[in-house]
């Protein structure tokens, strides 16, 4: 993946390797968020940047089979939540645009990044998505 | 708290008007409404205009006190309200409010959105929200929920169908939806164009325009003007909880506006003769039938399947057509909802009328924030 | 109707913000008057958000309910409200019937605005007005004010640069102005370029993004947050006439607007110790500080020339800056005249401090249709 | 004048000669409108389309000086109001944009219709303006 590419936001993820989800942490309310917010909702005291869990298990999940020219995705594409691993958190993100027939609920899936679409600014960009674990499943 | 009355409702068609500008749509809706409970435009002292798209699609700002003076309004507060869906439901809260809390005695509510220009980008509630960035168009939303639906209760994609099979049916006999004789079979909708599993074309409301009007006026005095007031038993709204654990099984946010809206009301799901609800695509008629109370929650599929919510069931469900049947112009939506609402207790509208319909439920849903819906609308109105 | 304060005040700097997101600006005004009012985010009942160009310029809607959970405000009703320049002001209005009428205790107003974004496309009130399709941008209409003025009263185009020339000295004053330390003289902004005679470039307010936040009390209940309530005598919006015979000499809104509050206050413009107003183009600050009764109809220019409106003047006018020295960010701007005016009766305002100000009043005029306001605020409040 | 470009608006304007301002006129309020509402706003009667006079008296004006790209108006341009000789109506137009030092208060002016800047569909199209009549004024 050329390193010339930039996340479609800034302060979401860590390329890597290994790439990371950047949430946060309120150590007054202990509860994880992402992405990470202004403060934290529940006692608007300042949160602590952490990195959280990149395995997880399929939640739910979408295929778009129509074109979503807004930011130039595949078509079609996958799309849903994921429980992540230990954190207590439901995070919604891509699935590997390669393996989309392997989605299903109560798969596997491992943290990505790599370049799907583009971003606001019109120019190619970095993507976080989930890609299926090997074994089990489909 | 004053008990408020609707004493007047207008309606343009729904549909394609790719030559009537926003603001004269409004204002056509408005004059029936006036016209219809009786009064004059002078004596109304508040307004409240409903739209989402004009300052993205037409470049137009601050619609509503143009829309209000093509129908005599003027001088008095106008607010523009912006809710997504709900944006109708919304400015009838507030001119519900208006009116209860003794400060204004009429108030006038119009929604009216057009979406037919050319070049309609995709619709999608924020360009900036970092789902949004990542894919989860309004469509993903409701087809993972689908997905979810399908794998916990064992709902089925042709349950889903029989939602739009049955508004298309409802809309056949309602001259002003989009698909007034224009009914559709399963198969019709199961084989068109696969947009988002198990979402097909025709499980998608169409984009519409249009609008909706209703007059609205404390109790006391609504006999002055009409022999038909419909009371307004509850008008609640809420938003989402946004925390780190979005359930797509169920409308948290249904759940907790008709309970409140049922206690307001003094009255229960059991109650309710007829009810219009948010059916953007055919899984969320399904859920919100069972989040508002009329059947088991996971049980939404096989009840439409029982023709439990067809007219002449148990709990007709968007006996209008509802968004799949008359079409989805946003900001006129919620309020189409609630002049349904009116004509039915009235007993006004012929070949859909529900017999002998006493109370009526509105559910209205807009946007998505962190897997929630943003606003949620339930208004319940009584004979 | 209960006597309603208001007990925490937040905004941002007023400036240009490319890095930080609407949802972001209005989120952080949020937080510090949450905080400001020594309660928490769960104990606010209701919320208004006002915005005016986020689904044109960054295609974002339903923007609240995102701004409200920043700052921890979920689940209760939030409605998004634009009436152009007054937005904040018209949400501020709803907000305190909310309170008034005895059915919520706490409300929170946000106001934000993102206007530095790429590409900003001339804004105007409505692309499809048939005044805007024949050419009246928004400056024309006040150019035309101006040179009614100056013909019928002989107002100079010297005493309207002075409206500027203040205002900028004052802005310079205040930390959060987008014009911060940076006073001009009267040879500069007659001589920067002429934009639509007689007003040039620095007669016009420039485009800024920001965002300003008020938390809203039953009186009854602020003693138990705040030391330093601030009581809302008045607040009050009213709509143009729009009729055949539009008048350029006068802001008949105004007129209209500020007897309402002045009556529900029981106050008059000789009790007025600071005000804030529409200073959008100079000529327009000449014509509030006549219309809202500071000075008779026609002596505006005078008025200003002679030192009345300035800090430690008679009738202290835009003490903040005004829109001239903040910069103004539409939804913004009028919850921002409000905040300042909370902090003047707080005496918290520092160089700028109107000594022993006792009671504030802020306009706001926004949108024009037929040569008339669509919509303008009148808000009165007393330490 | 082209007789393929079209007004900017429909319903507003007679093309003519002469060139005719539509207005309406409510028998019930015995009210004048420009241009026509869709009902009479005072009573909500219908009303009845009629000519408005083609000759009138500066109200106010104003010269934008600076480009207005949105519908390519030339630069610079000189708009205001008008009252109408004997509707007791005031209405909002553009001047001769060749004659914009000429407009003053006062001013005499007659109503013309020719090709300025372009439409809501982006081409070129016709408005209604207001030429300063000989004699008299500047
Ligand atoms: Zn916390
Ligand atoms: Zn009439």
């Amino acid at each position: 993946m050329s390193s010339e590419l930039k996340p479609m936001l800034d302060g979401i993820f860590e390329v890597g390797p290994p790439p990371r989800l950047l949430g946060a942490h309120c150590p007054v309310c202990d509860q994880k968020f992402f992405p990470k917010p202004v403060v934290c909702p529940h006692c608007l005291g300042e949160v602590q940047g952490i990195d959280l869990s990149s395995e997880g298990t399929v939640y739910s999940y979408s295929i778009l089979r129509i074109p979503n020219m807004m930011y130039k995705f595949p078509q079609p594409y996958a799309s849903g939540y994921v429980d992540l691993d230990g954190d207590n958190i439901r995070v919604y993100g891509l699935f590997d645009p390669e393996k989309v027939s392997e989605i299903e609920i109560g798969k596997r899936v491992t943290l990505q990044v790599g370049q799907i679409g583009i971003g606001l600014d019109g120019k190619e960009c970095l993507r976080y998505y989930f890609t299926p674990q090997d074994g089990g499943g489909k | 708290m004053r008990s408020v009355d609707i004493i007047g409702v207008g309606m343009t068609p729904f549909g394609k008007h790719e030559k009537t500008p926003l603001v004269e749509m409004g204002t056509r809706a408005a004059i029936e409404a006036i016209k219809d409970a009786g009064i004059k435009s002078s004596q109304i002292n508040i307004g409240y205009f409903a739209n989402m798209q004009a300052g993205n699609l037409t470049k137009e700002f601050t619609v509503g006190q143009a829309v209000m003076w093509g129908a005599g309004v003027n001088k008095v507060p106008v607010f523009n309200i912006e809710n997504a869906c709900t944006s109708g439901a919304s400015a009838t809260t507030l001119a519900w409010m208006s009116i209860a809390s003794g400060q204004y005695d009429i108030a006038i509510v119009v929604g009216a959105e057009k979406l037919n220009v050319p070049f309609v980008p995709l619709l999608n509630p924020s360009m900036r929200d970092i789902n949004v960035l990542e894919g989860n168009v309004v469509i993903n939303g409701f087809a993972q929920r689908a997905v979810r639906h399908m794998h916990s209760f064992g709902t089925t994609k042709e349950q889903l169908a029989m939602v739009d099979v049955k508004n298309r049916r409802h809309a056949s006999m309602n001259p002003l939806a989009m698909f007034y004789k224009k009914p559709v079979t399963l198969e019709e909708v199961l084989n068109t164009t696969m947009m988002a599993d198990p979402l097909t074309k025709l499980s998608c409301c169409p984009n519409a325009d249009g609008a909706a009007a209703l007059v609205l006026c404390a109790s006391e005095l609504s006999s002055q003007y009409t022999t038909k007031p419909v009371h307004i038993k509850a008008s609640v709204l809420v938003s989402g909880v946004f925390d780190e654990w979005p359930d797509m099984e169920t409308f948290e946010e249904d759940q907790r506006a008709s309970r409140i809206a049922y206690e307001k009301a003094g009255l229960g799901p059991e109650d309710v003769s007829v009810a219009e609800c948010h059916d953007a695509f055919t899984i969320c008629e399904v859920m919100h039938t069972e989040n508002l109370g009329f059947c088991p929650i996971g049980e939404g599929g096989r009840f439409v399947e029982s023709g439990a919510t067809s007219l002449g069931g148990k709990i007709p469900m968007n006996v209008s057509g509802g968004l799949l049947g008359k079409g989805h112009p946003l900001g006129a939506t919620a309020c189409a909802q609630i002049v349904e609402g009116v004509r039915q207790l009235r007993g006004e509208c012929g070949d859909r009328q529900v017999e002998g319909a006493k109370v009526f439920l509105a559910e209205c849903m807009g946007a998505e924030l962190r897997g929630d819906a943003k606003t949620c609308t339930v208004n319940i109105l009584q004979k």
